[in-house]
């Protein structure tokens, strides 16, 4: 277990957030990939903060920061979708397409 | 404690009495309490910051600090929450607005204050974690703004592609700072530039600098980020997209000024090329993608992504001209914007906010359409109004660094800009197409704020000195 | 061990993961994010931070994951998104997609060199924690302030979003 | 008294924005006779204030030739912005031989077309609003002539874009005229991003943006180095000196840039004749001139403007003769004639001998000079006919002598005056300008210009006698209107006289000439000049003008050297024929339009759709759909990442 192991994980958690933005259909979905990458995230400020930072309880704070703030937006994201979901009656990505050109 | 706090203690303040207020009105919808409350105590707060000292430093608990420059840039986002909450006010009303009555007043300027808080964060942090929580709470109230429009799905549409968007950009600004983090070992930006000093060509720095420029390019709508601004603009209600046209890119644009002028200054040089290769794209998509729209916001949406492109570009200058170039053209740009978004509310009042409902605006209000015109001309740079000498500065920004080849590029796009901005003065002058429509209904509200705003166009072109204040309160 | 015991739970958090954002029924995608977030509280503890780990499983899982799995009964019943299917072409660009962009990071990452005394710090205490969050010197007071007013905009404007109003028209 | 004129110099852009401002903001649109009388008394102050100053200036600087070695005099001068310490740009007056000049101009042709105007735009509906905009057009134009700085020209430079752009648009229920006055606003706007791009790295070398210093040896010597811009190696001097006058060559409307001119016609008459002599199209000359030490140190920069406007001045010659609408035959002149200043202005270089021969300058001055006059003369006169017939074709026209004596009287003065015939104030400034290109060296140059004036002479004679001459080829007439007969006649006299002005040029305008060179010194090329003038004359008289014998005795008793010509070697005429309307006319001129009308403006086009493409382009990719959102955004960052390995 080293530090570039761990920053490497998180950047594996990264893309697979990404893979997950990129080819899920449903919003829920979408924002369930946004977690995976922040989770990627939080881990990085750990292991920075375990292996090398000169001031680690920063580091450790910073996730709990972290996890309040998406907490925060996945209550306003849900919010919105339920409000979407209340008029279309679907949460399918696809069909956002009013807006365009 | 000092007396430079008192403006962000105050707007803190603001918000909750404003939020406690509407609580007593909760029975009566339309009630302007609320209203009132929110632009005299913003008025007072920009009053109060305009009497502050500006050659003073404090720094609060470490983590906050507000200096001069800190002080006009909030003087900038109490004017854009200002002109956004009178904005804002018809379309409480019954009549105010064509896609119809926004419901809960009270709750809307509080989130606007609040997210004015955020900013105030922005610009006052001292170490990373203020500056992501003032960031996040500059984003995420505008992503419940720009559904507020609750019944319309246009709105729920928008907001919801905006939030992801900006859910990515969070993740992005996490990974940014993580790496940051590692690098400097500690959040605040005395470790953070002593680690650029002495590794500036750190690839953990880099990786940094990269998820931050891609994070911080969502909200400037940078290339290949802005793709959420033309459909957010069109959805969200005018006042909001008003406010974000203005301060969430003058937060962005400011938040590169102070990372890249200040922790990160050792990078600059190695910056300048992504940052002019990003600028140029997002000029011209922005220029390109404006030529053909046919709805307002759509439209503006587009322009505001051509002004992030010139900004971007001057954020290469030296650190002075960069500051007072860009402080000096967000104000102009807001002055601009705002008055484009209050005449597209009055428009907006009876007819769809497309360019054919503009036809006949200059026989029928031709003290709108003359606004119309010099708010356009503003925004193409066309002396003497401000928008001219704002992007003089810019583009003199980024030749003091012998960028010429860069200016030539931005001048010609600005160019093209002008020519989608005379179609919209065309469209004003145009003949009424075939049926014959009531005139415009301006308020009395709508015509003050117009005629401040034409003013300010015309006097900070004419008496240019806030740029050259720029430089003395920056040293 | 202690190194094959992160490697296992790398392996787990990777797979849980790549479950939260691939398996098409999305209830079991947000029990498979609450696995992927047990995981990480484990690597968590691995490295000295046992408040993180707890604040991993109370705030994220006790709150969030809830919060979510929730609202998916709530909006689209168990199973919704077997009526959304996607195409493996979808699938496949996604995954190209989000591979260069991995192989990017990791090979910008790789030109890094970690320094060589690669020791490690001491763990973070609560204490330690406590005390940073409410110094007055480089504390995270403010950040502390600011995220009450976030919490409180978010509540705020959450309900006025979802709030269905009486009377409205959809 | 005249301290007390130069301490309140600014009154000569006073009156013209006092102008704006009463009748644009302050009359309603019914107010005619209250807007009609504040501007003509707007225009007289002006014109009277520009006098006093002149008179000043005479006094003060003239005079006193030891006091003032340059010539200069910064009369106002208030402080505006500041970049830097020491680095400043002001707003101020600035009087020189040429920027008094261009006053004087500029504030008579305000006051004659002012004048004008109130006959010509009486029946219109927005007769207000015309004379608030025609004041902001002299405000912003005199704003330019006088600013003592490259910035406050700058600025002033584009008010003068914006309020061409309301004056051409001016009829805005009609579309031509929209696209018109867009176009104009554009292709200018076009230019001038250079010209901005040129400030910006002047003003930064230089430390200052006044004219005293970009002008001075200091500054050419320091800026005359090779720079590595975009992997090629280029001298500073040039490519900044070339930026600045790409400004000029958009909006002189030079080669290719002046596919806005012709199309400007679309605006009320009066706009086009303070557009084509005073105001605008002079500004580009006006800014070569007021640059010219820079430009005359830059090596290439003055072949380019002479090349450049050799070409135009030819070019534009050839295509007026095929034009058939009256003001589109008037706008290539003008072109044809910013030809002639420009080059006049690019032989002013050095001799073989090496010594500065600032000759073409002063020619290009007075040139600028008379034009004014003869140019305004020419678009009023053309307006009295169109007011007369509500045309613009010359086929609709023909016979108008009798019904119009006195347009025709005044358009015959200045018809002679622009194909240089003695002693009309052409004749002066066009021979100067010959005397300079052949002083110069530049034999094709000279030999352009010869043609050029030939061709002058037969195609705007061809427009004369196709309106005036012939049988009438219209129905009803109206009369002359007096408030515009009056305007014309005023002009009449210094198209006729204005020549006798030439020894003051020279002696002001290059006082450090020892010895101004004078007409002995090449005493054969009047004589040449006229004769090709004449000839060409005689040419249109052969083409156009046969049918009214009784005029034609008369015209040749008055041109006797042609007159014998003509009658006594009758196969010259017949050769002249066969050269122009085979040679010239479907040889030359038809295809030289032809590739203006497809080629030159064309390629304007093919830019127009090439963007429009690009937009729609940037329109299909945002589709609405959020992940093709998110992956641009994905490859984004994939792309910056390169950052790493840059840093």
């Amino acid at each position: 277990m080293t530090l570039s192991h761990c920053i490497v994980l998180a950047l594996i958690l990264c893309a697979i957030g990404v893979y997950g933005l990129l080819s899920r259909r449903n919003l829920i979905g979408l924002l369930l990939s946004v977690e995976v990458m922040l989770n990627g995230a939080n881990l990085n400020f750990a292991a920075f903060a375990h292996f090398r930072a000169t001031d680690p309880v920063a580091g450790a704070i910073f996730p709990v920061f972290v996890m309040a703030v998406s907490a925060c937006e996945m209550a306003v994201a849900l919010a919105i979708v339920i409000a979407l979901y209340r008029g279309r009656r679907q949460l399918d990505v696809r069909s956002l397409e009013e807006l365009r050109g | 404690m000092s007396l430079l706090l008192l403006p962000d203690l105050f707007l803190l303040l603001l918000g909750v009495l404003v939020l406690a207020l509407d609580l007593l009105h909760a029975k009566k919808p339309s009630a302007s309490g609320s209203f009132h409350l929110s632009w005299t105590g913003l008025l007072l707060i920009f009053a109060l910051l305009l009497a502050l000292p500006y050659d003073q430093q404090f720094v609060w608990l470490g983590s906050y600090q507000v200096s001069g420059t800190s002080l006009l840039c909030k003087q900038l986002f109490i004017l854009s929450a200002l002109f956004t909450v009178w904005l804002a006010r018809p379309y409480f009303r019954s009549g105010g607005n064509k896609r119809g009555r926004l419901a809960y007043q009270g709750e809307f300027y509080g989130i606007i204050i609040f997210a004015s808080v955020g900013m105030f964060a922005v610009v006052s942090a001292g170490d990373l974690l203020t500056l992501f929580i003032g960031m996040e709470l500059a984003t995420i109230p505008l992503y419940i703004l720009a559904g507020y429009h609750k019944n319309d799905h246009r709105a729920s549409e928008a907001a919801m592609k905006y939030i992801v968007m900006g859910s990515l950009a969070t993740g992005f600004m996490l990974f940014g700072l993580s790496f940051l983090y590692g690098a400097a070992g500690a959040l605040d930006f005395a470790a953070l530039k002593q680690a650029a000093m002495a590794a500036p060509a750190s690839p953990l720095l880099g990786l940094g600098v990269c998820f931050i420029i891609a994070a911080v390019g969502f909200k400037l709508t940078l290339f290949p980020f802005h793709m959420w601004a033309p459909d957010v603009y069109d959805g969200a209600p005018t006042p909001v997209t008003a406010f974000i046209a203005v301060s969430s890119k003058a937060t962005a644009i400011i938040f590169f000024l102070i990372l890249f002028h200040g922790p990160l200054a050792a990078l600059h040089t190695s910056l300048q090329m992504p940052l002019l290769l990003l600028a140029g794209a997002t000029m011209t998509a922005g220029n390109l993608g404006a030529l053909r729209q046919t709805r307002l916001r759509r439209f503006m949406g587009y322009s505001a992504i051509a002004q992030a492109g010139y900004l971007t570009m001057a954020l290469v200058g030296p650190r002075a001209a960069a500051w007072s170039s860009i402080l000096y053209y967000l104000l102009v740009y807001a002055a601009a914007n705002f008055a484009a978004f209050f005449l597209i509310a009055i428009v907006g009042r009876d007819r769809e906010e497309e360019f054919s409902s503009l036809r006949g605006m200059g026989k029928q209000n031709p003290g709108l359409a003359a606004v119309l015109m010099l708010t356009m001309f503003s925004l193409g740079g066309i002396p003497p109004l401000a928008g001219f000498l704002g992007k003089f500065l810019l583009f003199a920004a980024a030749a003091q660094q012998g960028y010429y080849a860069m200016v030539v590029f931005a001048a010609l796009n600005s160019t093209i800009s002008l020519y989608y901005y005379l179609l919209l003065v065309k469209e004003a002058y145009i003949n009424e197409a075939s049926e014959a429509r009531p005139m415009l209904t301006v308020e009395p509200l709508q015509r003050t704020c117009l005629a401040l705003l034409t003013t300010a166009m015309i006097l900070l072109g004419l008496w240019p000195g806030y740029s050259d204040f720029v430089v003395t309160v920056l040293r | 061990m202690s190194d094959l015991l992160f490697y296992l739970l790398a392996t787990a958090l990777v797979i849980f993961s790549l479950l939260a954002v691939h398996v098409p029924n999305l209830l079991h995608a947000a029990i498979a994010l609450i696995a992927s977030f047990f995981v990480t509280a484990a690597i968590y503890i691995m490295l000295e931070m046992e408040f993180l780990a707890l604040a991993q499983i109370m705030l994220y899982i006790g709150g969030i994951v809830i919060f979510m799995l929730i609202i998916i009964l709530l909006t689209t019943g168990i199973g919704e998104e077997r009526r959304l299917p996607v195409t493996i072409s979808r699938r496949l660009a996604g995954a190209g997609l989000a591979a260069l962009f991995l192989g990017g990071l990791i090979v910008a990452f790789g030109r890094w060199t970690p320094p060589a005394p690669a020791g490690t710090n001491p763990a973070v205490s609560l204490d330690a924690i406590g005390l940073r969050l409410l110094a007055t010197q480089n504390g995270f007071v403010v950040a502390f302030e600011l995220i009450s007013v976030l919490l409180l905009t978010a509540l705020v404007g959450a309900v006025v979003i979802a709030r269905k109003d009486k009377g409205e028209t959809p | 008294m005249v301290e007390q004129i130069l301490n309140h110099s600014y009154l000569a852009l006073f009156f013209p924005l006092a102008g704006f401002i009463i009748i644009g903001l302050g009359l309603g649109r019914e107010s005619r006779k209250l807007a009609s009388a504040v501007a003509i008394a707007m225009a007289t102050l002006a014109l009277c204030s520009s006098l006093a100053l002149a008179w000043a200036y005479k006094l003060t600087v003239l005079e006193q030739p030891g006091l003032y070695p340059d010539q200069t005099l910064v009369a106002t001068r208030t402080s505006w912005l500041n970049f830097a310490p020491g680095m400043s740009a002001d707003m101020g007056v600035l009087l020189d031989p040429i920027s008094v000049m261009m006053l004087l101009v500029v504030t008579s042709i305000a006051f004659l077309v002012t004048i004008y105007s109130i006959g010509y735009m009486r029946h219109d509906p927005g007769f207000v609003r015309f004379f608030a905009l025609l004041d902001l057009f002299v405000f912003a134009m005199l704003g330019l002539v006088l600013a003592t700085n490259i910035l406050q020209m700058f600025v002033f430079w584009e008010l003068v874009g914006v309020s061409s752009y309301t004056l051409i648009g001016f009829w805005y229920e009609k579309p031509a005229a929209v696209a018109a006055a867009k176009k104009a606003f554009i292709v200018t706007r076009f230019a001038d991003a250079f010209f901005l791009l040129g400030i910006i790295v002047i003003s930064q070398q230089a430390g200052g943006f006044d004219f005293s210093l970009l002008n001075s040896p200091a500054i050419a010597t320091l800026l005359n180095h090779q720079v590595a811009i975009l992997g090629l190696d280029v001298n500073l001097l040039s490519l900044t000196s070339l930026l600045i006058f790409a400004g000029g060559w958009g909006k002189s409307a030079m080669f290719p840039l002046h596919v806005w001119l012709p199309d400007a016609m679309e605006g009320p008459t009066p706009v086009s004749s303070i557009i084509h002599s005073a105001t605008m199209v002079v500004a580009g000359v006006y800014l070569t001139a007021r640059m010219f030490p820079l430009f005359a140190a830059a090596p290439g920069t003055l072949t380019v403007i002479m090349t450049v406007g050799a070409l135009t001045a030819l070019f534009a010659a050839v295509i007026a003769i095929t034009q058939k609408d009256i003001k589109r035959i008037l706008a290539f002149s003008t072109l044809s004639q910013l030809g002639y200043m420009m080059f006049s202005l690019g032989v002013a270089k050095t001799t073989p001998g090496g010594d500065i021969l600032v000759f073409g300058y002063s020619a290009s001055m007075f040139h600028v000079f008379t034009h004014a006059f003869f140019k305004c003369m020419l678009f009023l006169g053309a307006g009295a006919v169109i007011h007369a017939v509500h045309a613009g074709d010359l086929e609709q026209m023909g016979g108008l002598r009798r019904r119009l004596p006195w347009t025709y009287c005044a358009m015959l003065t200045a018809c002679l005056a622009i194909a240089g015939i003695f002693p009309f104030s052409g004749f002066w400034s066009k021979d100067a300008i010959l005397l300079a290109a052949l002083a110069s060296g530049h034999l094709l140059v000279f030999a352009v210009a010869l043609v050029t004036g030939g061709l002058t002479a037969f195609y705007m004679f061809r427009l004369f006698f196709l309106t005036f001459h012939g049988a009438p080829r219209h129905g009803h007439t109206d009369p002359e209107d007096p408030w515009m007969t009056c305007a014309i006649v005023i002009l009449t006299v210094p198209t006729v006289f204005a020549g006798g002005l030439e020894h003051l040029f020279t002696a002001t305008v290059i006082p450090a000439l020892p010895a101004p060179l004078v007409h002995s010194q090449a005493a054969w090329l009047p004589w040449l000049a006229s004769g090709v003038g004449l000839t060409a004359i005689a040419g249109a008289w052969a083409l156009y003008g046969q049918g009214d014998l009784r005029l034609a005795t008369r015209l040749c008793q008055r041109l006797g050297l042609a007159h014998r010509i003509i009658f006594n070697k009758f196969y010259l005429d017949e050769a002249y024929l066969f050269v122009t309307r085979r040679l010239i006319f479907a040889g030359l001129a038809q295809p030289a339009a032809w590739f203006d009308r497809q080629v030159v403006d064309g390629a304007m086009d093919l830019c127009a759709t090439i963007l429009q493409a690009g937009g729609q382009t940037i329109r299909c990719l945002q589709n609405g759909q959020l992940q093709v959102y998110l992956g641009a955004a994905i490859f984004g960052v994939f792309f910056l990442l390169t950052f790493v390995y840059l840093i």
